[in-house]
């Protein structure tokens, strides 16, 4: 019963939050109810007994990502009313609703699948984050690894774009442009 | 009143149609990006409920790199739009057709 | 013997390649004379021939090589002379000998004098081929060959628009007989299995009847096509475009009587199906009749002569389609003579008048035109058909087959055509010789032609007198090939009467042209006359209407019909067809290339939409799947 | 060297083509014709070697390509190929030798000579994909001459030549690999080798589909009705040098692949749809014939004639006995000789004059008599004159249609008529009447170098008319090879009773002989 | 209680990781150099790369022997899968890789080849790519795929200059929509069979006999609509035109080749089961795909008025084509899917590498785009050999044969033929013979049209250097001399692809 009132209260919630986002004019009020809504799905990991997920979705999106957005936010001014022409609202809902029917349509039969055997079962008597650790670190060791890559290659790409060495392109120099450029930056260095 | 696994996932499937209208929407492109985000935890619920009902953990593994995908993707979102604001002083993506045809 | 054939058949060809030779040079007699002198050593040859097969000799027979060899087919360029072709290498030697002589006068003025020469000789050749021929193909070669030297020598002036006109519509009519031919020569192949005559001849008797028939009339198509019979007669006025020696030899004598020649060789074929021969002596009394009415009112000189010899060619059509062939190849080569000589003679007068053809602005040529005057009479009274000359002895023949055969419809025809052959020669030579000298009127100075023409003349002025004493020697020859059939009307009574009749109407006619035209009064017509204004003088003065009718109904549809094909049909239907359905795929692109808008937002609805149209699709046939048992229930219900 | 002189035929025009790019480009002519006699000379070695009595095919060469899927570089030549192989560097030739001031010379003659490997190809390869290969790649140099020596629509009408045949084409790729794959499951093993196909016995259902798509990549480039519109195009667009060749070669391509392909691997679809191909044959015929009356540009005439002909080859190819065959095989030949040399001809005036529209000229038998001469050598051999070439192949074409149907063969026959029709029509407007043109007033003659093509054109005309048997015999033999082969394959009683058995035939002969003995 | 886990080394077969962790090593040492010494030359990564790609190459030349000696490996938990479908579009990536790093050493000075963080990350994406080919498990599939695509967007971003920013923020929402469909489809899956190891999801729908289709098709549509992203499938194909001609030239050569065959490789492992099952939707709809593909990319491509998009649609057409052969689903036809895409890649990088040696820095007044169809009019009257090595690879795209595409052509299309898809291959061709067109149209204007007032013919080969002009030399004798490599790769595909079970 108390799962069914916090699934309930919960879902409301995050659908509200998330509809908010998507909708709201107001920048502020936008990621606002984003990072609502995000600490609101990790209520959802609680009550699934994710509590790893749980902590990490607290963390690294209402922490991480959306400390980095409200930068971005700052960065790029969009505080204020955001104006967005939308010519066609009713492709957007129509489109939208039409697929959440249609899951729904699919999803709210019950599966008659029987077969499913749990390849990394919960273990009894181990906390979550151990059992996570565990196979995190046989099984997807691997994909773990790939993911610190990922990671670093995001930041990478993160230092790149946003270094100041983009703000001149030498695609667009002609030779002499470059050398004039280049003979400016030793100056600076010097 | 159970709640069983089906209402996860249409719970899931719902907040990932928000995140759709989201994504066709929004024409800043740093909202666009949290339309995006959405999408992904709306997955991320679905997952972790399955990973609980099914007793497995692999959901929740999968869960755990969809987070760290979403990071990174935040990361070269944010590079990206940092280059073009600098040029063109906007997010905007009606300013973004020059290619078309 | 053979060297004797060789030489009949090459030395016109090795004449024409001569004088080809000097074909782009300035005129020099020796192209002329040269295979002038050659064309009289075939005619040498053919006389050694004549003489040997006279004399009871084999027929001569070669195989020189291979024509044409695939399959069960087998052609070889083979040549045969028996009585019926050395009868017939005879006349065209001799004619064209004649005609070559002549011409070296006729032409001396002329820019294309070499070339003339070139062409007449080709064509020499090639009717030699016709005639020696041992099968259907090389027939078809010489058939060919004749028609192509016949365009070149009708267009030889291709300066005139009409010249070159008439060329191509002889060409082309003549075409249409081909085909016909063609199929004959398919058709005999198909069922006999070898074009060569003798096969062809010893095994018809097995064929079917229907078959035969179609052999025969298709055969018979390409005969009517050269030997310009009724409908496909107009070329052969149109073709007296040319200059005249060629109207003497090649539409005359030689070329338009290749269709005889084809119905007389194929005597076997036609022997086994008389109805298809019966066809062609109605067609031919039909063709005598209607040509030699149209030359009642021609004002043309030389298409009087073309229509009497159209009018002769029916004749001998009646012959052969009744079976008398050795008649009809009588008549053939009799003809030939006087005809060719009174297109000589006709040449010598438009040699003297300037090329002027009308001849009621002639008149009283007499004086000036001594020779050609008595020749060209002397012609025409064999044409006409009075004893003793030539066309007597060869033109009551034919009366007397279609009377001993008892069709006598043809041979009322025939007879009645007689008496208007009489009339229209001598309301010609009236015209042209007596009465008041009308050509002065136009300023016109005639003289006599050439010594030599006249002289090179005199063969067939000689032969159109007396051909007809040969009859008895000539049959026995021919028989030997020709079924043997005498004609004579049983009752001699009959006879006498119908001889002397025959005469007498004939002579009556030629009375009723002299008083008619040889008098000062006539004068040249203007149009005005009450007699040119009757409906029957319209019709016959425009040849029944049917060159009309060909014009308005055959070449300009015709020509209307290419111009849609060309500009409607493959224009605006094929082409466009292909350039459309490039042009709707190309259009395609333009129309939706707006997808690509270019605008991001668009390009995630349209990857939303799609995912949304795959799931709407994928949700229908899952609820399909799911409740497959029900939908099956529902529909078995609704009697599906 | 005789062993791979096919090799040698193929590539080394290729070959010298490559070296010709190094060439400085006032040496370039004489090059390209020593190339191309030594590439003559070659055929006709070819032709002095080639054993007339043997019907199969010889001087084969085999080199496996990709064997895995059974694609093998297959060569060998039979009567029917052998002559077209000879025409097609004889026409290269002639073609290099007698060509006129052309801009980019060096280019054209490069061109020419990777063309003359393609076309050297098509007719030897017994390999699927080898023939598919040459075939498609005949397409580019042609593409190329179009495009780039052609006039005003020069694009326009590349372009549609180029795609609508590689559409066709493609089509007939999917037949052919159609083929393969029935070859796999008989035999297990993949094989594009023509002669292998040959053994292959398919159902009738079968033997229709895929000579429905075969027949659509070849009718497109015969070109048949109604597919033929391209060719109106590429052909008035054209410099001459490649009119003359896509007329004199490249269209027989299809003809020929109709003889190599369709009748042989299926004769009982051959039977079934020979008389829709017939009657498509005769509107080739009649409609394309009226059409070429109707122009205006001599050229488009001869183009039209062309398609006229061709309606002539394809009855004869669907006449399915050696008479037909063999008739159509040497049409093939003699189409070449005669259009080539009628293109040549336009040719000739169209470089003095920059126009070819009928209605500018007139009267040019006073001016240019040499020239009017050997037009109407062509014109008489093009309405199949008996003694010139045209007239045998066009024979024995209808005569052996003449034994499938007598009512066919009598439309088709129409041909004689209607080709003489626009062939005088033409000429008389060209060269008939006064010259009333002052511009014509002066034209010089045909020149020697002109000659030098024309002569030869004009005497083969002649002698092949005269004495067709050093072609006609050794196409008959594989001809009858043919025949048979179709005739021991042939499931349907349609086709056994349509396409005649030679031994069979010949047995009876015998036993008869015998009995009469 | 948690068990310590005993783990023998040899039983993790770290052999399997090792083509994968080369460029990783290569990456971070291109990294390590730049922190120690900045403003190295670009040649010096150049070879380093190149260097790196090379021992890839001999590595998975390595996994080749032992494939074809023990078959299938598995590795590292079983989550590495080394089999033939691996090891072959392995061999593409890194092959076609080490074709396009040369393609740095341009003439001109473009911005991305003045950062090490290029070749790193370019390295980097190529073990992406390595890993997203190397396994079934879904996750690592998706990391690996995430790896390399944010590698790519970046480099896509680097050519710096207003339309490749423009290119990669569109190329990256996309692929962000696109991530968010897998994340949803793998749900679906592993909701339905508890695993995300397609092997697993396999089996167990097998033992289900597909009972819940309704679920099955959810999941595959949301699979279908991700790699539909990534492999151009219209109309998820949006990015692609706009990309390619956003990117630099040779960057879109690279987009049109390697990020391709490693979806293809996954949708080959994920859609084949389903194919084989019977699923006849999914036959359905990647029919459908297959000829939307191939016709309406080639229809937009006929209209194009810049060579690099017209490329952009010929390679969304491509994808289509080849697309057809996951569709049929036998062993030849996934043989010619990888012999396609090898013949293919030679082809249009070539193509495009000659493109970017045209590159313009600065575009005259009627010049709209970089490489407009005018600017290579009259081409062959200043610089023959560079068009008539452009004809050859149009010629060779077009599939005239001999030359390569051709071959990949005729045994996708036998292989439709052999596989009962009788419509389906006269469509294909068909659609070869419009693709006719556009290619031909460039033919055309460099061939038959004259050239632009003052076009001195320098722009064509402004940009080339030796490195380029070897890369487009290979691609070149690549295109033409196809035929003479081809039995051996085709026996060698067929051999892994069929001893890979597909």
């Amino acid at each position: 019963m108390f799962e069914a009132i916090a699934f309930y209260l919960f879902a409301f919630l995050t659908t509200v939050m998330f509809f908010i986002a998507v909708t709201t004019t107001q920048a502020l009020h936008a990621l606002t109810a984003l990072a609502a809504g995000m600490i609101f799905i990790s209520a959802f990991f609680f009550i699934l007994g994710a509590d790893f997920l749980g902590a990490i979705q607290i963390v690294v999106y209402s922490g991480a990502v959306m400390a980095l957005y409200a930068f971005g936010m700052m960065f790029f001014d969009t505080t204020r009313d955001v104006k967005e022409k939308n010519g066609n609202k009713y492709i957007v809902f129509g489109l939208s609703i039409l697929a959440a029917v249609l899951v729904v349509v699919i999803f709210a039969a019950p599966m008659v699948t029987n077969n499913i055997v749990a390849l990394h079962p919960m273990i009894e008597g181990a906390g979550n984050t151990q059992e996570l650790g565990m196979v995190l670190f046989t099984k997807y060791l691997v994909p773990f690894e790939v993911a610190a890559v990922m990671l670093l290659v995001a930041m990478v790409s993160g230092i790149v774009l946003a270094g100041k060495k983009m703000d001149l392109s030498l695609t667009l120099m002609s030779d002499a442009e470059i050398i004039d450029a280049k003979k400016e930056q030793h100056k600076k260095v010097l | 009143m159970e709640i069983g696994l089906n209402h996860y996932l249409v719970l899931s499937t719902l907040l990932f149609a928000i995140g759709l209208i989201g994504v066709m929407r929004r024409k800043n492109l740093l909202l666009l990006f949290f339309a995006t985000e959405i999408l992904l935890n709306s997955v991320n619920i679905a997952f972790a409920a399955i990973s609980h009902y099914y007793g497995d953990l692999t959901g929740q593994l999968f869960v755990f790199f969809v987070i760290a995908i979403a990071a990174s993707e935040v990361a070269v979102g944010l590079g990206l739009l940092i280059v073009w604001h600098k040029r063109h002083g906007n997010i905007d993506l009606d300013h973004m057709s020059t290619m078309k045809g | 013997m053979e060297l004797y054939l060789y030489l009949a058949l090459f030395s016109p060809l090795v004449g024409s390649l001569f004088a080809g030779l000097f074909g782009a040079s300035p005129r020099t007699k020796i192209a002329g004379v040269v295979p002038s002198l050659l064309l009289l050593l075939s005619f040498v040859s053919s006389t050694v021939l004549l003489i040997y097969i006279l004399s009871g000799g084999e027929k001569v027979h070669v195989e020189m090589m291979t024509w044409m060899a695939t399959g069960d087919l087998y052609i070889p360029f083979g040549f045969v002379v028996d009585q019926v072709s050395v009868t017939m290498m005879m006349v065209v030697t001799l004619v064209s000998t004649v005609v070559h002589f002549y011409s070296i006068g006729y032409m001396d003025h002329d820019k294309g004098f070499n070339r003339f020469f070139s062409y007449l000789s080709a064509f020499v050749f090639s009717m030699m081929i016709l005639i020696m021929s041992d099968n259907f193909a090389g027939l078809f070669i010489g058939w060919e060959g004749v028609g192509l030297c016949s365009w070149l020598l009708i267009g030889f002036w291709y300066h005139k628009e009409s010249a070159t006109w008439a060329a191509n519509e002889a060409f082309i009519m003549n075409r249409i007989a081909d085909l016909g031919m063609l199929i004959g020569i398919f058709l005999v192949y198909w069922n006999t299995g070898s074009l060569q005559y003798d096969h062809v001849f010893a095994t018809v008797g097995a064929l079917d009847k229907e078959v035969l028939t179609w052999m025969g009339i298709f055969l018979f198509i390409g005969a009517m096509g050269k030997s310009a019979q009724f409908p496909l007669h107009t070329w052969l006025a149109d073709a007296m475009e040319g200059p005249t020696p060629v109207s003497a030899l090649i539409h005359a004598a030689t070329m338009v009587t290749a269709g005889v020649y084809l119905v007389v060789r194929a005597n076997p074929l036609y022997d086994l199906i008389p109805n298809v021969g019966l066809f062609i002596a109605s067609l031919g009394a039909f063709v005598a009749l209607f040509a030699a009415s149209m030359a009642l009112v021609n004002r043309d000189m030389k298409r009087i002569i073309a229509y009497s010899t159209l009018s002769q060619l029916g004749y001998m059509f009646v012959a052969a389609g009744l079976g008398a062939y050795w008649v009809a190849l009588f008549h053939l080569m009799a003809h030939a003579f006087f005809k060719a000589l009174l297109f000589l003679g006709a040449g010598n007068v438009m040699h003297a008048m300037h090329n002027e053809l009308d001849p009621f602005k002639m008149g009283g040529l007499r004086k000036v035109m001594k020779g050609t005057f008595i020749m060209m009479t002397l012609a025409s009274v064999a044409l006409a058909g009075i004893y003793p000359f030539a066309g007597f002895f060869s033109k009551d023949l034919i009366l007397e087959v279609g009377f001993v055969e008892h069709h006598y419809i043809i041979y009322t025809v025939l007879l009645f055509t007689a008496g208007l052959t009489a009339f229209y020669s001598f309301r010609l030579v009236a015209l042209i010789f007596h009465g008041e000298e009308r050509y002065k009127l136009f300023g016109i100075h005639p003289h006599e032609a050439y010594k030599f023409m006249l002289v090179a003349m005199s063969p067939l002025l000689l032969l159109a007198i007396i051909a007809g004493s040969f009859k008895m020697t000539y049959f026995e020859m021919v028989t030997a090939v020709l079924p043997a059939t005498e004609y004579h009307v049983h009752s001699t009574i009959a006879y006498w009467i119908m001889t002397i009749g025959t005469q007498l109407f004939v002579i009556l006619a030629i009375a009723f042209a002299y008083k008619k035209y040889a008098n000062n009064k006539v004068k040249v017509p203007d149009g005005t006359s009450k007699m040119e204004n009757r409906l029957c003088y319209k019709i016959l003065s425009n040849q029944y209407y049917i060159p009309y009718i060909y014009e308005e109904y055959l070449v300009k549809p015709y020509r209307e019909l290419s111009t849609v094909f060309w500009k409607q049909v493959d224009m605006k239907v094929v082409d466009a067809t292909v350039d459309g359905i490039a042009g709707i795929i190309y259009a395609g692109g333009e129309k939706t290339r707006v997808m690509q808008s270019g605008n991001l937002s668009t390009m995630l609805k349209w990857m939303v939409a799609g995912t949304i149209g795959l799931l709407s699709f994928a949700v229908v046939f899952g609820l399909a799947v799911r409740y497959s048992g029900e939908i099956k229930t529902i529909l078995s219900g609704l009697g599906v | 060297m005789l062993n791979h002189i096919l090799s040698i035929l193929i590539f080394f025009p290729a070959l010298a083509a490559m070296l010709g790019f190094i060439i400085h480009k006032d040496s370039i002519r004489a090059y390209g014709v020593a190339i191309a006699a030594i590439e003559f000379s070659l055929s006709l070695w070819l032709w002095f070697s080639f054993d007339s009595s043997a019907s199969g095919m010889q001087f084969m060469e085999h080199l496996p390509l990709v064997p895995a899927f059974g694609i093998n570089y297959i060569l060998g030549v039979d009567g029917i190929s052998l002559f077209i192989i000879i025409l097609a560097s004889f026409f290269t030739m002639i073609g290099i030798a007698s060509l006129t001031d052309t801009k980019n010379e060096k280019n054209m003659i490069v061109t020419l000579l990777f063309l003359q490997m393609t076309m050297a190809g098509v007719f030897a390869a017994l390999d699927g994909i080898v023939f598919y290969i040459f075939w498609e790649l005949s397409l580019v140099p042609m593409l190329y001459i179009i495009g780039a020596w052609g006039g005003p629509l020069r694009i326009y009408a590349s372009v549609k030549f180029f795609l609508y045949t590689f559409a066709g084409s493609l089509v007939m790729l999917v037949g052919m690999l159609f083929v393969a794959y029935f070859y796999y499951q008989a035999t297990g093993t993949w094989s594009f080798a023509i002669l292998d196909w040959y053994r292959l016995i398919l159902p009738e259902s079968f033997q229709l589909w895929l000579f429905a798509a075969f027949f659509i990549g070849f009718a497109i480039k015969v070109p048949m009705f109604p597919f033929h519109t391209w060719l109106p195009y590429a052909h008035g667009q054209a410099p001459t040098i490649g009119s003359v060749i896509l007329a004199a070669i490249l269209l027989k391509m299809g003809t020929y692949a109709f003889i190599r392909f369709s009748l042989p691997m299926f004769p009982d679809a051959s039977v079934f749809f020979m008389f829709p191909i017939a009657v498509l044959a005769i509107i080739m015929v009649i409609y394309t014939a009226m059409v070429a009356y109707a122009q205006e540009d001599v050229k488009q005439v001869v183009a039209y004639s062309s398609v006229s002909h061709m309606g002539i080859i394809i009855l004869g190819t669907f006449a399915l006995n050696v008479e037909g065959i063999t008739g159509s095989i040497f049409l093939m030949i003699a189409h070449g000789v005669v259009s080539g040399a009628l293109f040549l001809l336009v040719g000739v005036i169209y470089d003095r004059r920059h126009t070819k529209m009928m209605n500018e000229f007139g009267g040019l038998a006073h001016v240019m008599p040499r020239y009017a001469t050997i037009f109407g050598l062509m014109l008489m051999a093009s309405v199949g004159m008996p003694l010139t070439i045209n007239f045998v192949g066009e024979f024995l074409s209808l005569l052996g249609f003449y034994k499938q149907s007598h009512i066919l063969t009598l439309l088709a026959g129409t041909a004689i008529i209607v080709g003489a029709i626009y062939m005088l029509a033409a000429y008389k407007k060209m060269f008939f009447g006064e010259v009333t043109n002052e511009k014509n007033k002066n034209l010089p003659d045909v020149s020697k170098r002109e000659l030098l093509a024309l002569i030869p054109l004009s005497i083969i005309t002649i002698w092949l008319g005269i004495y067709p048997k050093p072609i006609l015999a050794p196409i008959n033999n594989s001809v009858e090879s043919i025949v048979q082969l179709m005739h021991d394959k042939s499931i349907t009683n349609e086709a056994k009773t349509r396409i005649p058995n030679l031994v069979k035939g010949a047995e009876i002969a015998k036993t008869s002989e015998q009995g009469a003995h | 209680m948690i068990e310590p886990v005993n783990v023998s080394l040899a039983s993790l077969n770290l052999m399997t990781l090792a083509p994968m962790l080369i460029p990783i090593v290569g990456a971070l040492l291109i990294l390590v150099i730049d922190i120690f010494k900045v403003g190295l030359d670009k040649t010096l990564y150049v070879s380093i790369s190149l260097l790196f790609l090379l021992m890839d190459f001999s590595a998975l030349l390595g996994s080749a022997g032992v494939f074809t000696q023990d078959g299938i490996m598995m590795g590292v938990f079983n989550v590495m899968l080394i089999d033939g479908l691996a090891i072959l579009s392995q061999f593409i990536i890194v092959g076609a890789s080490m074709l396009f790093i040369p393609l740095a050493l341009t003439h001109k000075r473009f911005h991305e080849f003045s950062y090490p963080e290029f070749f790193a990350l370019f390295l980097f994406m190529i073990a992406g790519f390595q890993f997203m080919v190397a396994t079934d498990n879904l996750i690592l599939v998706f990391v690996g795929l995430e790896t390399s695509s944010l590698a790519l967007y970046t480099l896509v971003a680097m050519h710096n200059r207003d339309k490749s920013f423009e290119a990669a923020v569109k190329y990256f929402t996309m692929g962000a929509l696109a991530a968010g469909f897998f994340s949803f489809g793998a749900m679906v899956f592993y909701a339905l069979t508890g695993s995300v190891e397609i092997n697993q999801i396999a089996a167990v729908l097998a033992a289900n006999k597909y009972v819940d289709i309704g679920y099955v098709l959810v999941g595959v549509v949301f699979m279908l609509a991700s790699f539909g992203f990534k492999l151009s499938l219209v109309p998820f194909h949006t990015w692609a035109p706009d990309v390619y001609e956003g990117a630099s030239a040779s960057m879109a050569g690279f987009m049109s080749i390697v990020p391709k065959i490693a979806a293809f490789v996954v949708a080959m492992r994920l859609f084949e089961f389903l194919i084989h099952s019977g699923v006849a939707w999914l036959e359905v709809v990647l029919y459908t795909f297959v000829i939307v593909t191939m016709t309406a990319a080639n229809i937009w491509a006929l209209v194009q008025t810049d060579v690099k998009r017209m490329l952009a649609y010929s390679s969304v057409s491509h994808a289509g084509f080849v697309m057809a052969a996951i569709l049929i689903g036998t062993t030849q036809s996934n043989s010619a899917l990888f012999l396609y895409w090898i013949l293919f890649s030679f082809t249009n990088l070539g193509s495009f590498s000659m493109l970017w040696i045209s590159r313009q820095k600065h575009l005259p007044e009627h010049q709209r785009s970089d490489h407009t169809y005018d600017k290579f009019a009259g081409m062959v009257q200043t610089s023959p050999i560079a068009a008539s090595i452009m004809g050859l690879f149009m010629l060779s795209l077009a599939g005239v044969p001999p030359f390569a595409l051709f071959w990949g052509k005729l045994y996708l299309v036998s292989s439709a033929v052999t596989g009962g898809y009788t419509v389906l291959a006269f469509i294909m061709v068909l659609n070869s013979a419009i693709a006719g067109y556009y290619y031909l149209k460039l033919i055309v204007y460099m061939f038959m049209k004259e050239p632009i007032m003052g076009n001195d013919g320098h722009i064509y080969v402004a940009n080339a250097t030796i490195a380029l002009k070897t890369i487009i030399g290979i691609a070149a004798i690549g295109t033409i001399f196809a035929f003479v490599t081809l039995n051996p790769l085709l026996e060698l595909i067929t051999a892994f692809v069929y001893n890979s079970g597909y």
